[in-house]
């Protein structure tokens, strides 16, 4: 592992996207046009194969020198023991996050270039649109990267900055703007928990390099010298996890994903597969050494998991709106990851993460290129029968369907599937509501599927539906191929885990309650592990029947069950009333202890400072009547001042 | 009194009062050859009523400038208007007082100079006396309080501060290459000789800088083709329209003394001053009476040359349109001379300011670039400027 | 200097002071002829004190009366003749009569910088410009001056607070003497100019005035400063142009702007 | 032979009437004007004490002083011409709005 290769590579996948970006943004509205994909496509695409490069440096390296540190500059430099440094940090987790990053963005920027054009003709904003996905990508390498909470930090923010940007892109559409501010203001509920924890990691380690964090988490030890306490240890965890659920959206703060939708469907695929929501589970695999040394934290990430899953998973039930559904699925599957390292299964939670990155990408641009054949509806009421007239856009979305719902054989199912066994290892509760997910995943993925492609041929008035371009077909292609065969690097607990070990042996690994996932793996007998593949895969093959019973061969069937249960559809399908209460018991009460704030403002603390300024107004306008405005006279009275002074000093002398 | 008269003292005071007597009468004539060529060059008569050839023509003029009655309107500023024509005579005339007439006189084993004054600055003497020869014209136009008479001044007042700035920097030129102000030091070097026949005179060392002085001179002095302050078909008579009888014959005789004045100046700066060559009283080592004789004689001879040449292209040339001028002034004259300028400037830090190639290539090179300039902007240079105003045109009407 | 001719001054510029009063304009209580009377009995009584510090009077000494007089009576018209056009011109002559004061100071060169650019240039702009905005009858604010009293009382005792001090310079203390008086050519003053006190000596006649050291002088001690005024006259020369290109619409008096103490209650203070 | 004196009594004399009118007169072009006579009285007194020095740094400032004059000549009579145009007249009253 060469450390100027792996500097070089670091530094291209940092500035790449970055150059794009301005470029794009700078030199678009004049220079580039119509071909202000370019610079953005070119950028990411070097990031890409540095990241492909970079990989390979890391996989070749000899056990155990696997990690390397690389600092670039000093950056901050406050005080003699508070300088912070740009440095990067490479390891087995970070290259395989930056494959996926620049991989997936890269395919979302190929395929943007044809969706972001109506009849060929560039939409208004293109080159804004390619600048923004281009700082998207930076800084979400800046956040892999990143080798201190600082730079994390930055990352981290910036990645919010531009969801808020991207989410708002169409921001004359005020349903996109109010998302758009949705989205931040409850990543800053999570990111004021993760600057809390940041600034409690400070005070109690005195750095904000990981290493030395880590080592001292590792030592229990404070920079004070005193010994680290669990109460702390959680303390810093539960806030870093504040700020896991924000950017994850895991389930209190998780209604800013499925308003998210509002921009374009590039977009909801690169915040959904590779850069903003995996920033949580990376921050929490990356901290792995504070997460797992506090039971507590565990559990909670555990428990939120699995209530995510599950809840996610019943609101997509009910929900018509096609990206709904696959935002709440990316919910749930992200309540997977969650549940996986909650139960110190990092390695299986990354993993799924690269799975998922794959085929929910694929699904989100198969969506948004059903859209675009759609004119823009994505209300799978309105249409159906679409597998006649788009036929490789519904090859591809049944591919990433398949991986969806967990068939074996697809990506989907054996990162899942890990999941669910080592969740059952840990508690049959948590396992049980895994598989239940499961089953519910493949339901709604399915009905998703048959109401839009199967049955007679259904497209709304004066839309003249169209299969995609090239590079969104190409995209798809791509990805369907992800989507199927990404599964297999983790067979068995061969090549993905092997290659994360280094990372996770010493945190989550180290502290597993039941001595170890690995050995836990190894040491079930041949029926257990097998039997609950074969569980699992049946489930997926019951909720696609269910699914194919309900919408195809009997689509009387939810129109009753509808009418049986009222009271639970209509919980369901407005999601549980979570924005009501959101909006009744925080946000009223907000606006109006604001309201009693700016009353208070103008009446009591203005009126005070008015008070206050109207002496020196009455002085000032005594002193106004010296001052005539003729400079001849303030020249009089200089002379007459001068001439003292002039006599003054000759008497003296 | 003998030794008073041949003391510097003596030969300034009997000089000034040569100079002043003779050029009265000098310019008296130069009227009456000015007019004279241009019958000639019109193809008539001219005077020659008045005596043999209308010789005596001056002196009936003077006469009848004299006795016709002196009218001062009732509506003009009369200290003003009266002391216009005044400054305008005198200023022309005190500017004589720095041309060093005839070398030295060698008499009573002393050397006198025949000039009635050498001070140190004689150059800027001239320059400054120049620069006042405004006020005449553009004090004259205002205090006769007419529409037509302060155009006419105004266009004096922004032609003359136009044409200063080349004319200072020609002299610049002539004072870097010669290194003093004195005139009579300006003078000894161009007597000298090139490979013993070509003398030294400025004008071979910088032809194109004698062209644009020569011109600046015609413009400070308001002669054709830069008449515009008097220009009849636009503004009646200019700055003395109002002006009759006496004052009007001092404005008339400050004019060609302006003219007299400015011949001696580039005859002293360019053509070696009283210096001939081959001329054995006219070089600087004759200091004899006879000798002084022929050098005024000589620098009277260019000076009459100058005089010459300065009606015929009265006669010849058409009068410019004032945006014209203007743009000859600063687009033309004013970048030719900054370049010339910066040249001399190399070439004296080099110490080939009095090489004859390098000062004639350095002349080359400015005009060749000003001719491309003036080839490739053709249009910009002979149209007229929308919306640039002609001072006195088209105002004057409304 | 002794008391009597210090009271002498005195008296010289009281009268000064009570000529310039009547001489400026106030209106109909002008009273030129009675200023210039005083205004007379002023420079009488100032000559009377200068005499005092002649020591060997020759003819450098009329020249300065001659050219001292002018200057000051036309420095009086200066501030108060009515006419502007008149101020100019008595200006001029005061630029002429100053440089004649300098040339006796042995300073040619800026004696004629002086009149080349004052008399040349700027005096001739003045004009320009006076002559376009001029009025066709004097107009009220020419005819009226602001608080002469006061003003002439304040500049006549900085005037002779001042000239005392500087009429006491002891002839001792003169470098060089006055060397046109004595030489026919030239004489140049040398010095390194590097040191306050007086260290001139008569060095041998050179016949290159003193242009030579005037350049000398600009071009090595003070070359920064040249280069400066070089920026300082590109600087005025493009902003000259940029004031008077500007086309302006006339407007007639408007009201004063709202003082800004009342900003906060008729606007919002954000 | 001087004692030099009186040039500096003159120049003192020039300073103060120039100070009289600017503070006087109430035409903005008397006012320049009156500025530019102090100038003159400054430049007298500054070569006065040059000479008295033997030296000739005093005219060097000279020179210096009348750039500073052409300077401010320049600019305040493209200030006028400016204000006149604006206003139709050259009284410094009319334009005395910058009182508090």
């Amino acid at each position: 592992m060469s450390i100027e290769t792996l500097k070089l590579c670091g530094l291209v996948i940092l500035l790449a996207p970055l150059a794009g970006a301005i470029l794009a943004g700078g030199l678009g509205p004049r220079v580039f046009r119509s071909r202000s994909h370019w610079p953005v496509l070119l950028g990411v695409g070097s990031a890409f194969v540095a990241a492909i490069v970079l990989f390979r440096e890391v996989y070749t390296a000899p056990v155990g020198e696997t990690l390397a540190k690389i600092p670039l500059y000093e950056w901050i430099a406050a005080s003699t023991n508070a300088r912070f440094n740009v440095e990067l940090l490479i390891d087995p987790l970070t290259a395989i996050m930056l494959v996926t990053v620049t991989g997936i963005s890269l395919l979302v920027v190929i395929y943007s270039r044809d969706y972001m054009r109506d009849h060929g003709q560039p939409e208004r904003g293109y080159e804004r649109f390619f600048a923004y996905l281009g700082l998207f990508v930076f800084a979400m390498c800046t956040l892999v990267l990143g080798g201190n909470f600082l730079l994390l930090y930055l990352g981290w923010e910036a990645v919010g900055l531009c969801s808020y940007l991207l989410i708002g892109f169409y921001y004359d559409k005020p349903s996109a703007a109010a998302a758009a501010k949705k989205a931040f203001l409850v990543n800053r509920v999570g990111d004021f928990g993760f600057g809390l924890g940041i600034l409690l990691i400070y005070i109690s380690f005195g750095t904000l390099e990981y290493a030395a964090v880590f080592d001292m988490v590792q030592e229990r030890l404070l920079a004070s010298g005193e010994p680290l306490t669990d109460g702390r240890l959680s303390a810093i965890a539960l806030c870093l996890l504040a700020g896991a659920c924000g950017k994850s959206a895991q389930l209190p703060l998780h209604v800013w994903l499925p308003d998210a939708m509002e921009g374009p469907s590039p977009v909801s695929a690169l915040i959904h597969a590779a850069t903003m929501v995996t920033a949580g589970i990376f921050m929490i695999a990356r901290c792995g050494a504070i997460f797992a040394a506090s039971p507590l934290a565990m559990t909670v990430i555990a428990v939120i998991g699995a209530t995510t899953a599950l809840f996610a998973a019943t609101i997509a039930l009910v929900q018509t709106d096609m990206k709904r559904v696959l935002a709440y699925s990316t919910i749930s599957q992200l309540g997977y990851m969650f549940l996986g390292i909650g139960v110190y299964a990092a390695d299986s939670a990354v993993f799924h993460l690269f799975t998922h990155a794959f085929f929910k990408a694929l699904l989100f641009l198969g969506a948004g290129s059903v859209m675009h054949a759609m004119g823009g509806v994505i209300d799978m009421r309105q249409f159906g029968g679409l597998r006649k007239v788009i036929p490789w856009t519904f090859m591809t979305f049944v591919i990433g369907s398949l991986a969806l719902s967990g068939v074996p054989g697809f990506a989907g199912f054996f990162s899942k599937d890990e999941i669910i066994h080592h969740a059952l290892s840990a508690h049959w509760l948590l396992g049980g509501i895994g598989l239940l997910t499961a089953l519910l995943t493949a339901f709604y993925t399915f009905c998703m599927v048959f109401m839009a492609f199967s049955g007679p041929e259904r497209i709304p008035e004066g839309v003249h539906a169209h299969e995609s371009g090239g590079w969104m077909i190409f995209s798809l292609l791509v990805l369907s191929v992800g989507a199927i065969g990404a599964g297999y690097l983790g067979v068995g607990g061969k090549v993905f885990h092997h290659f994360l070990e280094p990372v996770f042996a010493e945190t989550f690994a180290a502290h597993m309650p039941t001595h170890g996932a690995v050995h836990a793996v190894a040491h079930q007998s041949f029926w257990q592990a097998y039997g609950l593949m074969v569980i699992s895969g049946s489930l997926a093959f019951i909720g696609i029947i269910g699914a194919y019973v309900m919408y195809v061969r009997q689509p009387w069937i939810p129109g009753l069950v509808r009418a049986s249960a009222r009271g639970t559809y209509d919980t369901l399908w407005n999601k549980y009333f979570v924005d009501e209460a959101y909006q009744a018991g925080i946000v009223e009460p907000a606006k109006k202890t604001g309201e009693l704030c700016v009353g208070l403002d103008n009446y009591f603390i203005d009126g005070l400072i008015w008070t206050v300024t109207a002496i020196p107004r009455g002085l000032g306008y005594l002193a106004r009547t010296l001052q005539g405005g003729a400079m001849q006279g303030y020249g009089l009275s200089m002379v007459a001042g001068v001439t003292v002074i002039v006599l003054l000093v000759f008497w003296c002398q | 009194m003998w030794e008073f008269l041949t003391s510097q003292m003596g030969v300034s005071i009997m000089l000034a009062a040569v100079v002043f007597g003779v050029m009265q009468g000098v310019v008296a004539y130069s009227i009456y050859f000015e007019r004279k060529i241009a019958a000639w060059i019109q193809d008539r008569c001219g005077p020659n009523r008045v005596g043999p050839f209308g010789l005596l023509q001056p002196i009936a003029d003077g006469v009848k400038f004299i006795f016709k009655e002196d009218v001062i309107p009732g509506h003009v500023d009369k200290v003003l208007f009266v002391l216009a024509p005044t400054m305008m005579f005198i200023i022309a005339f005190i500017g004589l007082a720095a041309i060093p007439w005839g070398g030295q006189w060698l008499v009573d084993g002393k050397l006198v100079n025949i000039q009635v004054s050498n001070p140190d600055i004689g150059l800027l003497y001239l320059l400054g006396v120049g620069g006042m020869g405004v006020y005449g014209v553009v004090l004259g136009g205002w205090a006769s309080n007419n529409k037509y008479s302060f155009y006419g001044a105004i266009r004096a007042t922004a032609q003359m501060l136009s044409y200063e700035i080349p004319m200072g920097l020609c002299i610049v030129i002539v004072v870097l290459t010669m290194g003093s102000l004195r005139l009579e030091e300006i003078i000894l070097p161009q007597t000298a000789y090139w490979s013993g026949a070509i003398p030294k005179w400025n004008i071979f060392l910088h032809p194109l800088v004698f062209l644009i002085l020569f011109i600046t001179m015609l413009a400070e002095a308001n002669r054709a083709p830069f008449d515009l302050a008097e220009a009849e078909q636009e503004l009646v008579g200019g700055f003395h329209t109002e002006y009759s009888a006496l004052k009007f014959g001092m404005f008339f005789l400050g004019e060609y003394a302006h003219m007299i004045t400015a011949s001696a100046f580039i005859s002293v700066m360019f053509l070696g001053g009283w210096h001939l060559p081959w001329l054995p009283w006219a070089q600087p080592e004759a200091t004899s009476f006879a000798a002084v004789i022929v050098k005024m004689l000589v620098l009277g001879g260019k000076i009459a040359g100058f005089l010459f040449l300065m009606m015929w292209i009265r006669w010849t040339l058409p009068r410019f349109r004032f945006d014209q001028l203007m743009r000859l002034a600063w687009l033309g004259l004013i970048p030719m001379t900054l370049g010339l300028f910066m040249i001399t400037v190399g070439l004296l830090y080099f110490g080939l300011h009095r090489s004859w190639a390098w000062t004639c290539g350095g002349d080359t090179v400015v005009l060749v670039l000003t001719l491309m300039y003036v080839a490739v902007s053709r249009r910009e240079v002979s149209g007229r400027t929308p919306g640039m105003n002609v001072i006195g045109v088209g105002t004057a009407a409304g | 200097m002794t008391p009597e001719t210090a009271y002498l001054l005195y008296f010289a510029f009281a009268l000064g002071g009570a000529g310039v009063y009547f001489m400026l304009p106030r209106g109909e209580a002008t009273k030129p002829a009675v200023g210039a009377l005083f205004g007379l009995g002023s420079l009488i009584a100032l000559s009377l004190v200068l005499s005092t510090r002649i020591i060997t009077p020759d003819h450098t000494t009329y020249y300065f009366y001659l050219f001292s007089t002018i200057a000051i009576a036309a420095a009086v018209r200066v501030i108060t003749h009515p006419k502007p056009v008149y101020s100019a011109l008595y200006f001029i002559l005061v630029v002429i009569s100053v440089s004649a004061l300098l040339v006796l100071l042995e300073a040619e060169f800026l004696a004629v910088a002086a009149i080349i650019v004052y008399a040349g240039a700027i005096m001739v702009t003045y004009l320009f410009v006076i002559m376009l905005a001029q009025q066709t009858s004097t107009p009220h604010y020419d005819s009226r001056s602001r608080e002469p009293l006061l003003a002439v009382m304040a500049g006549f005792v900085l005037m002779a607070a001042i000239a005392t001090r500087s009429a006491d310079i002891a002839p001792s203390r003169v470098v060089a003497s006055d060397a046109r008086s004595q030489v026919t050519s030239p004489v140049v003053l040398v010095s390194d100019g590097a040191t306050d006190e007086p260290t001139g000596t008569i060095n041998e006649p050179l016949t290159r005035g003193n242009t030579l050291l005037v350049g000398a002088s600009v071009m090595t001690r003070y070359v920064v400063v040249l280069e400066i005024s070089g920026v300082l006259l590109l600087v005025s020369m493009v902003g000259a142009i940029a004031m008077s290109r500007k086309r302006v619409p006339m407007e007639g008096y408007r009201p004063a702007a709202p003082p800004l103490g009342q900003i906060g209650k008729e606007v919002e203070p954000y | 032979m001087n004692s030099l004196a009186e040039y500096s009594v003159i120049s003192a004399i020039l300073f103060a009437l120039g100070l009289v009118g600017f503070l006087t007169r109430r035409n903005l072009i008397v006012i320049f004007l009156s500025t530019e006579l102090m100038f003159q009285g400054i430049v007298l007194n500054v070569v006065t004490y040059a000479r008295l020095h033997g030296n000739t740094d005093g005219q060097a400032f000279g020179l210096f002083m009348l750039v500073i004059a052409a300077v401010e000549a320049g600019l305040a009579l493209g200030m006028i011409v400016l204000l006149y145009r604006r206003r139709g007249t050259l009284d410094a009253e009319a334009w005395s709005f910058m009182h508090g």
